[in-house]
């Protein structure tokens, strides 16, 4: 039927690899820039499953997905631990940012502009609302080291947990005037949109890791573990980190991402 | 498979746990989707019935646009609720964003066209009929409404059931106006969205479980109003 | 109430069902309307009750066009009874109560017609539950109840036992001299159309074929 | 306000550029869904009469059950019949998991009992009569079933009409067992949520018009096989 | 085909609508039903026709219980008449249809009964949109083509115009002949039940009161 053909227009005829990946990636237009080079050099199709962290990981686990890109690196490594992915690449890193209101009302940018264990301090004293994704993604795993670094338990009317991916999220502090964290790529994305600015940025804790996984092959017979190992080989290549490191000066004046493979 | 298994598992822990969030969640979900049930229907059985009986041109064209309407997505209805309720809003002053009220009206419409469109088809096959009836007894305009509505009564049942059907199912609507804000605008649906994106695959499966346990209890009570021999 | 016809042109698609040039039904006797099956006679007095209005040609009620007030004057009881969703009682009772007339009022005229016509041990039942003949005679009992100035009726009694139909006869007679209500009936029953009616009207193939005073 | 007047724009600018894309997105998302509809359909119909004029036990219980599987969210049956299909799972060696096939598997699964319940429900109001009049025609079982739905034609159109809008809007479900893959699996719901969650919010309306007006394609056919005066 | 009734008693409800202790139809002929409105004639008949099984008592029909494969031998012609929404022509051959028989066998018989009865002219109208008497007329015709073992009829000719009244009692009485038909008829024109019967029976409060051969 056309609907099977539609499935079977594969670009490249190598066969095709299944990319488990977080939405801050696709949603930053990453993939689509440098994915084409990797069809076009090695006739593989990726196919890319954008989801939350979580579900990216569990995918692996399932051996749903031959490939991981996700940043959350002490599940990672876990995840590799415990013998469902082979290997950690380091791939590249963006940062986290804590925005807020203009006006600021709790101060954090003149207190505390690249100390966001300060910040966070300050936000939890004067318990200004601080919208969190609360949905255990990378970056809400982030959020709560930080908290745990601050010493605080947040917790009360003022701290939300929004249960949503990072764009509703912005779109929620935005709405109410809060702060939140968030990756620089998403919140450059939606800037134009949002009443919301970088307050606290460029403070070590901040630091966004990817990292890509091929998955454990042994899971069953279907991951294509070639075809991981191929896109892992050329995602780290040094063409494709330099592609990378490109990725948005054009847009927004500045890369979204920082490449930082380590042979 | 393990996670159907423990999903169920997990459902009936779950409803026995006494758990004071989820309760609240249960309770926020029904609010919702049963007002804006109670809403739309209110307002299209009438509208449905009038239009459904009368004659105007272009019936035809008018027909199949509202049934086209009954297919819009409900993240576009939330995205378009969003906007107008957003602080920049032209509604923005009245802080409805990411409120149950905020839920309550992008749910309402995005099942308004549903429950106008399957009045409207009844009362277009039915109406007639019993508007004559009517007509030789003397009823007026709205006496005729009413009238067609009781006729109607035990089809209009199915018409609710499928309204909230839907109301309740949907995610896209909800998610983007009430903003899944624990303890505020959490849902039975943005609770599963949220735990299946955490790849909590067995706790989406649990809720799922329970929201059809809450939607049999609210059905067998619409049902007992539509008694049957 | 008298009403004229004049140059009545009635079709469904192409075919033509009614074309009648001149009629008049003349105001508080009883017309009857015989003619065979198909010839256009329900079609007709649809169209009297303002329940048809495509059709060409004129029709005046005391002179005037019909108007939407006059649905509170004429009734129709229909060839095929149609009856409410709900029991006798409520069913008879229901053109009394769109017409806000006082609970008491309702009760006492509604039980009065349901004795009058012998259905009053029905009162509490379906009226979707009831034999062909009862169902007529509900309907009926709905028709006359509001003493309107005009009934239609469309073989009011094809499936009424024998005995029923002396007493539905006399009803409507008492109706037509006590209220002055006017009158027109389809039947089949020549003998009832000759018992019952002043006038009898003959329709054939949309026509009306004969027009006699009665004797 | 100006994304919804942008998101108009977008719409009708979208069409006329012939975006190849687009286009195959909106193939996809018709295929996928008339399909569910079709073979939810087939089997809901005669099944749904079948049960609508028996008479069993607890017949009751039953309906009250199959309209609370109206309500069930995509979401979940997504989660299902991804489990089902995944790759360890029992369907796994087919690697049916992010293609179109397993979409419509979902959507049929999904919709199915709606399209029971409508019908259904239908059959136990009109159908005993029907049955009655067959019977004394002659009719057998599978004749009685045929009278029925030819019978009810009108009446069951609506019900088509009811299954697809449900199909083509939900997201849920096609989102999770497709992955909303860039020239496999996507369509267009799954393109207005990702559009919504990259802050493309004209992009997302204009989607949702070009949805809404495939919506009224496919209901203009359906309707034509189901003239009115 | 003849049918013996014993200590059949029916109910709606806690209503006791029939009660017969003992009734033979005898094979063959013309049985005719007469009774009161709300006499249960109707109730009878379709507890015959085996489209209504909740009763108690037994009924055989040429000594056996009704089972399934009776559907094919017998038929009801209903008070309310019931048309299929398609054109007379397919309503009427519908039986036949279902039958398997051939196509041409079909249109033949078809266009035959129609002829008799006075409806072709109407073969190629939309069943649901013809007068009563022609609806009537259908669901007679729709009937008689089965050639079945036993016919049924609740009031087949209350609408139905003189003219065409005389014509439908012809046929029924040729078939009753032709094709050794058992007809049982229930009728409020007495004088229909002996111009058609061999045996009348009146049934009055769900109870035979008086079963007599004729003259
Ligand atoms: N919708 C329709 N389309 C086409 N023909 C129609 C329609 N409705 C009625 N007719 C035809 O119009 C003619 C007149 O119908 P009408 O019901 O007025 O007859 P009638 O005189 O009341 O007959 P009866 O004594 O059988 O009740 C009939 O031949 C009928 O078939
Ligand atoms: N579902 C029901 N519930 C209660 N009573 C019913 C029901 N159906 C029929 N009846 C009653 O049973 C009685 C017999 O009905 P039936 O239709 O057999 O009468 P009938 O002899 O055919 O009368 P008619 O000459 O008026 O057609 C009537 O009094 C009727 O009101
Ligand atoms: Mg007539
Ligand atoms: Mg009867």
């Amino acid at each position: 039927s056309s609907v099977q053909n539609a499935q079977d227009t594969s670009v490249g005829d190598n066969g095709s690899i299944i990319l488990a990946t977080t939405t801050s990636t696709r949603d930053s237009g990453l993939l689509d820039y440098i994915l084409p080079d990797f069809e076009e050099k090695t006739g593989i199709e990726v196919k890319v499953v954008a989801v939350g962290t979580g579900a990216a990981l569990q995918k692996g686990r399932d051996g749903d997905a031959d490939v991981l890109l996700v940043h959350a690196k002490p599940s990672e490594e876990q995840f590799v631990e415990e013998g469902h992915g082979l290997k950690r690449y380091d791939v590249m890193y963006n940062d986290f940012v804590i925005v807020g209101p203009k006006e600021d009302s709790a101060n954090i940018h003149a207190e505390a502009a690249n100390d966001v264990v300060k910040g966070f301090q300050t936000i939890a004293e004067s318990e200004s609302t601080f919208v969190s994704r609360g949905d255990d993604s990378g970056t809400h795993k982030k959020e709560k080291s930080i908290w745990e670094n601050a010493g605080i338990q947040p917790e009360g009317s003022w701290y939300l947990s929004s249960g949503s991916g990072m764009g509703d999220t912005l779109k929620i502090a935005d709405e109410k005037q809060a702060y939140t964290m968030t990756d620089r790529a998403t919140y450059l994305n939606l800037k134009d949109k949002l009443n919301l600015d970088i307050l606290v940025e460029k403070d070590e804790m901040l630091f966004n890791q990817y990292g890509v996984i091929p998955v454990n092959p042994d899971k069953n017979e279907n991951i294509n573990n070639g075809g991981a190992q191929e896109f892992i080989d050329w995602l780290l290549s040094e063409d494709i980190q330099k592609m990378i490191g490109e990725y948005g000066k054009d847009k927004f004046g500045m890369p979204l991402f920082t490449p930082n493979y380590n042979k | 498979m393990d996670y159907i298994l423990q999903g169920l598992k997990e459902g009936i822990l779950l409803l026995f746990k006494l758990d004071k969030e989820l309760y609240r969640i249960i309770f926020l979900s029904v609010a919702v989707s049963s007002t804006a049930t109670a809403l739309s229907s209110f307002l299209a059985i009438p509208i449905g019935v009038y239009l459904g009986i009368k004659r105007f041109r272009l019936k035809g064209l008018f027909s199949r646009i509202l049934y086209t309407f009954m297919s819009i997505p409900s993240v576009v209805v939330g995205l378009l609720v969003a906007i107008s309720l957003s602080r920049r809003g032209p509604l923005g002053s009245l802080q409805l964003l990411y409120t149950p009220t905020a839920m309550i009206i992008a749910q309402t419409i995005l099942v308004f066209p549903l429950a106008l469109g399957l009045v409207y088809n009844l009362s277009k096959n039915r109406g007639k009929e019993i508007e004559k009836i009517g007509l030789t007894l003397g009823a007026r305009r709205f006496d005729v409404i009413i009238l067609i509505v009781r006729e109607l009564k035990i089809y209009l049942f199915i018409n609710v059931i499928t309204v909230f059907s839907r109301a309740i199912s949907e995610v896209g609507a909800v998610m983007i106006v009430g903003g899944n804000i624990k303890g505020h605008t959490r849902v039975i649906t943005t609770s599963i969205a949220m735990f299946n994106s955490m790849g909590s695959y067995s706790r989406a499966i649990a809720l799922g479980l329970v929201l059809l346990l809450i939607s049999f209890l609210i059905n067998s009570i619409i049902y007992s109003y539509n008694k049957e021999d | 109430m008298d009403i004229e016809i004049k140059n009545l042109k009635k079709y469904f698609g192409t075919k033509m069902i009614l074309d009648i040039e001149e009629l008049k039904f003349k105001k508080n006797i009883i017309t009857g309307i015989i003619g065979p099956n198909g010839a256009g006679k329900s079609t007709l007095i649809n169209i009297l009750a303002g329940l048809d209005k495509e059709y060409q040609g004129s029709i005046t009620y005391n002179k005037e066009k019909f108007n939407d007030s006059m649905y509170l004057d004429i009734t129709l009881v229909f060839q095929k009874p149609y009856l409410l969703n709900r029991k006798v009682y409520e069913d008879v009772a229901y053109p009394l109560k769109i017409r806000k007339l006082k609970k008491s009022v309702v009760k006492e005229k509604t039980n009065e017609i349901l004795k009058e016509l012998g259905i009053y041990h029905l009162r509490d039942q379906k009226s979707t539950q009831l034999s062909g003949g009862e169902a007529q005679k509900v309907s009926l009992a709905r028709a006359v109840i509001i003493e309107p100035e005009l009934i239609l009726l469309d073989e009011p009694t094809s499936s009424i036992d024998e005995d029923s139909i002396s007493t539905l006869e006399r009803v409507l007679k008492e109706y037509n001299k006590e209220y002055n209500t006017t009158i027109i009936i389809i039947t089949h029953d020549i003998e009832q159309a000759y018992r019952l009616c002043d006038e009898i009207i003959f329709l054939k193939n949309g026509r009306v074929e004969d027009k006699d005073g009665l004797f």
